[in-house]
């Protein structure tokens, strides 16, 4: 892997020369503490170190809200709305951010695959950028560390006061053509950059955990905790359910086809006609959110479906930790398994 | 033949009047759907019967019960606009402390001259079809409910938090910043505007069909606030709907 | 024209809250001439009681939505008085531009949908989309103009978001204001000389009547006194809004469920009228000229002139505003946090021009912060008497006109006060006589 | 893992757009129920199975699945029939002859027919499940000859609730068909069987081996009706149901339909009890 130095200060020159390639789209600081990803006005504003942005990259591919078409009631007909296929690079990316995109990639495109989707990331580029883990990223515990470089077509490893730039793709090096701040270097190992929040499990043995956990005491302990707000769901990259409305103008005569995120945290998510909700309270749907980040889809694919970004446990009002509702999981099997044992 | 649609007022700030005349973009398109009978606030014509009687404010004296009797028996729809309409809103603080209490902090001696009810919403003496929320109610709100009447579609009732929309919106929680804020158990609908403005929600558009109370108490006083100072915030605009 | 005459407008229609005007006539005696308030009473003094100061203005801005900015802004001055708090330039100047946009909004609200039908002979404002679209268009956009200064500042225009107590939770962008000046600009200044021309054009329809009274606003040194400044009548001259009290003198009368006030004389007026006859030298020369042209001069006594001091006041507000934001540009908005820690605990007075007239909140908190005596007095209440004054001495002088004219010149009367009564009726409660 | 690079542009595609198609005949068969007979433009076939499901959209008011009624033997068009109980639905009523909806599908996984074929059919229908079910019963008896027995036993709450009564009359005047109807309620009229619908069961003489059944109806009938034919030792694994669940896309995106991790659209709404046997929110 080719690795270059990169200046801290040169990192704005880059990001200009970037945006010969199509729209660069960055973290930048938003509200008192938070930072979110926006299309790069002023190179000198983008923020390369931050913790976690407030909604995930998934917002640039699968947006909140997104109008899927407009139609009119006077003549029944219907103007789909175009996704044009347009060029764009994501800087700044943390690693368990591009992990979550391959993820959605999967739920999007398998089975059938979406043109909305697929248009908005056929001519995507990534950079990548390491972090120091804050006291809510576990991602090492699901298999991500910080410099795990997959998907991304460059990397930036920060080193002291200046970064390391690896090129991971030809894409990658395409992108540099013409840049001429680099200098060759050797790659250093960058240390003490830990994790301070740890699943106690190795990934691959929480599948046998939930396995037994669905009757587990522990949902209760959080329903009760639990204010329902959806907000863990709404900020997760691998979360990709929506609901689908449509909205008709004053005029009554016209109107457009939208769908925007939801979240199986809120109470009316699968209730269907005539009243009946298949998961009708809190404890229930709580143990489907983190069923489908560690059971229903890691069965099939082999990898948990939650990448550690920790959005859920720091966006959550109520404190409520995934990886203490984990570590509780564990600590209960641990004792179902010694009761076993001794009752032998 | 357009819908004929009248407006009501009762005990309320006429926020929710003033909202619709402050609808200018749209007040033309609206009066090609519907005739508009009856709106005390804008204009002096009175009519007998109404496809859509929208009524603002909550009932609060005895003469207020006749009333909304009245309008009931002469509509064929009727919708409560706004929080106190649809729950009492601010009104229904009163109904907290004893009503002689109330009179007196008003009154002083003369308390017993008047005659006064507890604030009650409007669904609590007479059936009510669709509720458009919020203090003030939305414009959007409002429209979307008109053009569905108009459609002959039955809105769905709304039950997602606050905090959707925030989240939507890529709002910073207002908790990350120290503050206290209702979204969690508020039902939305209203783009989080609040939170959205960097102001708490204070809960305007009444209470989740089922909200945790316990764990909103548990996450408010755990940012702050005293157990006695969460219950009043969460009481704000839901004296009659908080269940504690 | 007989010597009996018996009047009962029951709901008066184009007034915000519930009024009945009642007026009785025997053998050429006037016995009775006033408006009752009928609204049911409100309790807001009470339901104050206990609530923090984070929650003060959001309660009483919802003693009025018609006037929610004013009682909000009122009240956060009230508060910062009580616990101490200095608010900064910016914060002052924000609040004036939402001062300015309430203003234009209810006057222009007021001249067009609510007087101009009784001008123009018609019952509401929607048989004038058929006669007078353009006008009515005009108001519209006016009015949206209005309400956007206080979406854009406030958060929202009816019961504003952002104004909290030590400052705002959200400083508006610089292309906001910046749009916001060119709208005023181009959009307001245009339609508020059109409205001059309407309102001349109207003006043959406007009662000749007179009656001179104790004329009482807020003044402010350096400005056309809006937010702060001291209380100033025209018989007796400025004072501290501290002494508000001693101005006030508050009574209860038993026709009406609302208080009376009165000060040097059995009654006062407040509102545009009253600004204009005591401030008018402080308008932009815009506005002035405006006067002029519509037939306002200094000290005016005709009640009904309140309309057009309001349409005067619209134009200054426009000039105003745009002041504001230049100098807010200028200086650079800053990102501030609103100031919330106390610096001591007691009793506070906010005042101000609300476009009825002059506001008074009162409030006294404890050391956690938490209300334990809280007074609002609004300028409708205010206004009552002087409606009741005038009436008495209108009545007589239109005796010999039809029943249905004199019900019609009164209720334009009442009117033309643009009385607030779902304001004025935030705590009183009294039977009146059907 | 699907990734980006294994999916060729001309595969991604546009899920969601309906196709316009023409009510070409309506009829309100209850107070509740309406029918409609659609056809595509140019007279397409939809081309689905039994069991299937279209997504059908008024603009203004939403989508909403709704089951294929008619059987695939049918040409030149299809037939819904939809139960007025929310937005879309109630909304639906209005719409007549003439008038056009949105289709996308079929959708989901229909009945077993290459299963079927030689067997005895025993079909369930609680309701407005008879809607799904009719589109098998009519195809078995289009195929009369390749199926075995064909016993339907159809529930509903009263007699005025009963569906497409025409069709009831006939399949009771064949000999070749078994049919049983019962109603919760019955009025002074009624000569029929009263009592839900798990009490026809236990009189049933099935040949056990060669009896695959197909049940549709309320959430709470499945687990009596399963209940009894266990107890009349039908294997599991000859028991089809239909589940309905709330959908947005049809198309296993949205999520709303996932029992546990299995989505609705895509795995059913028709399964095989074994599958769903070990889902706790299945049934
Ligand atoms: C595979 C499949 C096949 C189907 N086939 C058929 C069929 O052939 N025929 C048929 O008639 N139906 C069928 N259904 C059911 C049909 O899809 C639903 O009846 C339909 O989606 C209702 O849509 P709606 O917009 O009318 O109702 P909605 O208004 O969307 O109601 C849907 C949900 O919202 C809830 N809701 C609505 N209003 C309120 C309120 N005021 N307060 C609280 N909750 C409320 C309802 O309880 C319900 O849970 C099928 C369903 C599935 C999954
Ligand atoms: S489940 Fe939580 S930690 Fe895992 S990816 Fe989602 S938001 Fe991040
Ligand atoms: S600010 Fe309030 S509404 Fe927004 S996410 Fe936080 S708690 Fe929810
Ligand atoms: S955020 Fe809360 S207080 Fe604000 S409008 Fe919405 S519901 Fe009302």
């Amino acid at each position: 892997m080719e690795c270059y130095s990169l200046k801290q200060s040169d990192v704005p020159a880059l990001i200009d020369h970037l945006g010969a390639y199509g729209e660069v789209i960055a973290p930048h600081r938003k509200g008192d503490v938070s930072y979110s990803f926006e299309p790069v006005k002023d190179s000198e504003k983008v923020v390369l170190e931050y913790n976690r942005t407030l909604l995930p990259l998934k917002k640039c591919f699968l947006p909140p809200t997104e109008k899927l078409m407009d139609f009119s009631l006077k003549d029944m007909s219907y103007k789909p709305t175009e996704v044009p296929i347009k060029p764009a690079v994501y800087f700044g990316i943390h690693s368990y951010e591009m992990q979550s995109i391959l993820r959605l990639d999967h739920s999007m495109l398998s089975g059938k695959a979406e043109s909305n989707y697929f248009n908005r990331r056929k001519k995507s580029r990534f950079i990548g950028v390491s972090f120091s883990p804050d006291e809510y990223h576990f991602s090492e515990s699901v298999g991500i560390s910080i410099e795990e470089m997959e998907g991304f077509d460059l990397y930036l490893n920060k080193v002291s006061d200046d970064y390391q730039l690896y090129i991971i793709s030809d894409k990658g090096k395409d992108l540099l053509k013409g840049f001429d701040k680099l200098i060759q270097a050797e790659p250093i190992h960058v240390e003490g950059r830990e994790f301070n929040k740890k699943i106690r499990y190795h990934y691959n043995r929480l599948p046998r955990v939930f396995q037994y956990a669905y009757h587990s005491k522990v949902w209760a302990e959080v329903a009760e905790r639990c204010v329902g707000c959806g907000s863990c769901n709404l900020t997760c990259p691998t979360c990709f359910c929506f609901d689908v409305n449509d909205q008709v103008e004053v005029t009554a005569e016209d109107g457009m086809r939208r769908r925007s995120w939801d979240s199986c945290m809120l109470s009316t998510f699968a209730e269907v006609a005539g009243g009946e909700n298949f998961r009708e309270h809190t404890l229930n749907r709580t143990r489907h959110r983190l069923y489908r980040k560690f059971k229903y889809i890691t069965d099939e694919e082999g990898l948990p479906w939650c990448v550690g970004c920790g959005r859920c446990t720091a966006f959550c009002p109520a404190d409520i930790s995934m990886v203490d509702i984990i570590n509780d999981l564990i600590r209960e099997d641990e004792k179902a398994q010694f009761h076993k044992t001794v009752r032998v | 033949m357009k819908p004929k649609v009248a407006f009501f007022d009762f005990t309320s700030c006429e926020g929710c009047q003033l909202n619709k005349l402050n609808l200018e973009n749209d007040l033309l398109d609206i009066l090609k759907h519907v005739e508009i009978v009856e709106f005390r606030e804008a204009m002096d014509d009175k009519a007998d019967a109404y496809d859509i009687a929208f009524i603002e404010g909550s009932i609060s004296s005895p003469s207020c019960v006749e009333r909304i009797h009245d309008i009931r028996r002469r509509s064929k729809i009727l919708v409560a606009l706004g929080s106190c309409a649809v729950n009492g809103g601010v009104n229904a603080m009163k109904n907290l402390q004893p009503i002689d209490e109330v009179r007196e902090t008003v009154y002083g001696e003369d308390k017993y001259l008047f005659a006064t009810l507890p604030a009650m919403s409007v669904s609590s003496i007479v059936k009510v079809d669709y509720e458009v929320r919020g203090c003030p109610m939305t414009q959007q709100d409002f429209l979307k409910l008109l053009v569905s009447l108009v459609l002959g579609k039955q809105a769905p009732r709304y039950d997602s938090p606050v905090c959707v929309e925030c989240k939507l919106s890529e709002n910073e929680c207002l908790y990350n910043r120290g503050m206290v804020c209702l979204g969690p158990i508020t039902r939305g609908g209203c783009d989080a505007i609040c939170p959205s403005f960097g102001q708490f929600c204070t809960g305007c558009r009444g209470l989740l069909d089922e909200p945790n109370y316990i764990g909103m108490l548990e996450v408010m006083t755990n940012h702050g606030i005293s157990l006695d100072e969460a219950k009043k915030r969460m009481l704000l605009f839901n004296s009659n709907e908080v269940q504690l | 024209m007989s010597q009996d005459l018996n009047i009962k407008v029951h709901h008066l229609t184009r007034v915000e809250g519930h009024g009945n005007i009642v007026v009785n006539m025997k053998d050429g005696v006037l016995e009775k001439a006033h408006l009752s308030i009928v609204e049911p009473p409100r309790f807001f003094e009470a339901m104050m009681k206990g609530r923090s100061f984070h929650e003060a203005a959001i309660i009483t801005s919802r003693i009025c939505g018609i006037c929610s900015l004013g009682h909000q802004i009122t009240s956060l001055v009230a508060t910062e008085d009580a616990l101490g708090l200095e608010i900064s330039e910016q914060t002052e100047l924000l609040r004036k531009l939402l001062v300015n946009g309430a203003t234009l909004q209810s006057n222009v609200l007021h001249a067009y949908f609510l007087a101009a039908p009784d001008f123009l002979k018609v019952g509401s404002v929607f048989p004038l989309i058929a006669t007078h679209k353009d006008v009515v268009l005009r108001a519209l956009r006016m009015k949206r103009l209005a309400n956007d200064i206080g979406d854009i500042v406030s958060g929202r225009a009816v019961h504003p978001i952002t104004p909290v107590p030590g400052g705002f939770t959200r400083i508006p962008e610089k292309s906001e204001l910046v749009e916001l000046k060119r709208r005023l600009l181009e959009e307001a200044l245009p339609d508020g000389i059109a409205t001059i021309e309407t309102m001349k054009s109207l003006a043959g329809a406007i009662p000749q009547f007179e009656r001179e009274t104790e004329y009482i606003s807020l003044k402010h040194p350096d400005e056309y006194a809006l937010y702060q400044g001291d209380i100033f009548s025209s018989d007796s001259g400025a004072q501290d809004v501290h002494n508000y009290l001693d101005v006030t003198n508050e009574f209860i009368v038993d026709h009406s469920t609302s208080k009376h006030a009165r000060f040097n004389r059995s009654s006062y007026f407040v509102g545009a009228l009253a600004r204009w006859n005591n401030n008018h030298t402080q308008l932009v020369p815009e506005a002035l000229e405006a006067a002029e042209a519509m037939g306002l001069k200094p000290n005016c006594y005709n009640p009904y002139m309140n309309t057009i001091a309001q349409v005067v006041e619209a134009v200054h507000v426009i000039f105003d505003s745009v002041r504001i934001i230049d100098t807010l540009l200028e200086k650079g908005l800053k990102n501030e946090k609103p100031n919330q820690t106390p610096t001591r605990y007691g009793r506070g007075i906010g005042s101000n021009e609300v476009p009825r007239g002059i506001l008074f909140h009162d409030y006294t908190y404890d050391k956690k912060g938490s209300i334990v005596e809280a007074n609002c007095i609004i300028p409708t209440g205010q206004n009552l008497a002087n409606i009741d004054d005038d009436m008495k001495k209108l009545v007589p002088e239109i005796i010999a006109k039809s029943k249905e004219e004199i019900t019609a010149d009164l209720e334009m009367l009442v009117r033309a006060y643009d009385p607030c009564i779902s304001c004025s009726v935030h705590m009183l409660d009294v039977d009146f006589i059907e | 893992m699907k990734r980006l690079q294994e999916v060729k542009s001309n595969e991604a595609l546009d899920l969601y757009y309906p196709t316009m198609c023409e009510i070409v005949d309506a009829k309100q068969l209850t107070d509740l129920e309406k029918w409609y007979e659609l056809k595509l433009p140019g007279g397409q076939d939809l081309g689905h199975e039994p069991g299937q499901f279209v997504e059908v959209s008024a603009f203004g008011i939403g989508e909403a699945p709704i089951s294929i009624s008619s059987s695939p033997s049918k040409e030149g068009s299809f037939e819904l029939c939809i139960r007025q109980v929310g937005t879309l639905t109630k909304v639906l009523k209005r719409y007549e002859k003439g008038d056009t909806l949105g289709i996308r599908g079929p959708f989901g996984k229909g009945y077993p027919i290459e299963k079927m074929y030689g067997k005895d059919i025993l079909i369930v229908a609680g309701g407005i499940g008879l809607v799904p079910l009719r589109s098998l019963i009519n195809f078995v008896l289009d195929n009369r000859q390749e199926f075995g027995r064909l016993i339907i036993l159809y529930g509903a709450k009263n007699p005025s609730e009963l569906l497409f009564t025409d069709e009831l009359d006939v399949w009771q005047r064949r000999d070749d068909v078994e049919l049983h109807v019962t109603v919760d309620q019955g009025d002074p009229s009624w000569e029929g069987n009263t009592g839900v619908i798990t009490t026809l069961i236990p009189e049933l003489d099935l040949n056990l081996n060669k009896t695959i059944a197909a049940i549709t109806g309320p959430p709470i009938m499945y687990k009596f009706v399963v209940m009894s034919l266990k107890s009349k030792q039908l294997p599991d694994s000859h028991i089809y149901l239909s589940l309905e669940r709330r959908m947005k896309c049809g198309v296993g995106k949205c999520g709303h339909c996932q029992i546990n991790g299995v989505y609705c659209c895509q795995e059913g709404p028709v399964f095989n009890y074994v599958d769903i046997k070990p889902l706790e929110e299945a049934l």
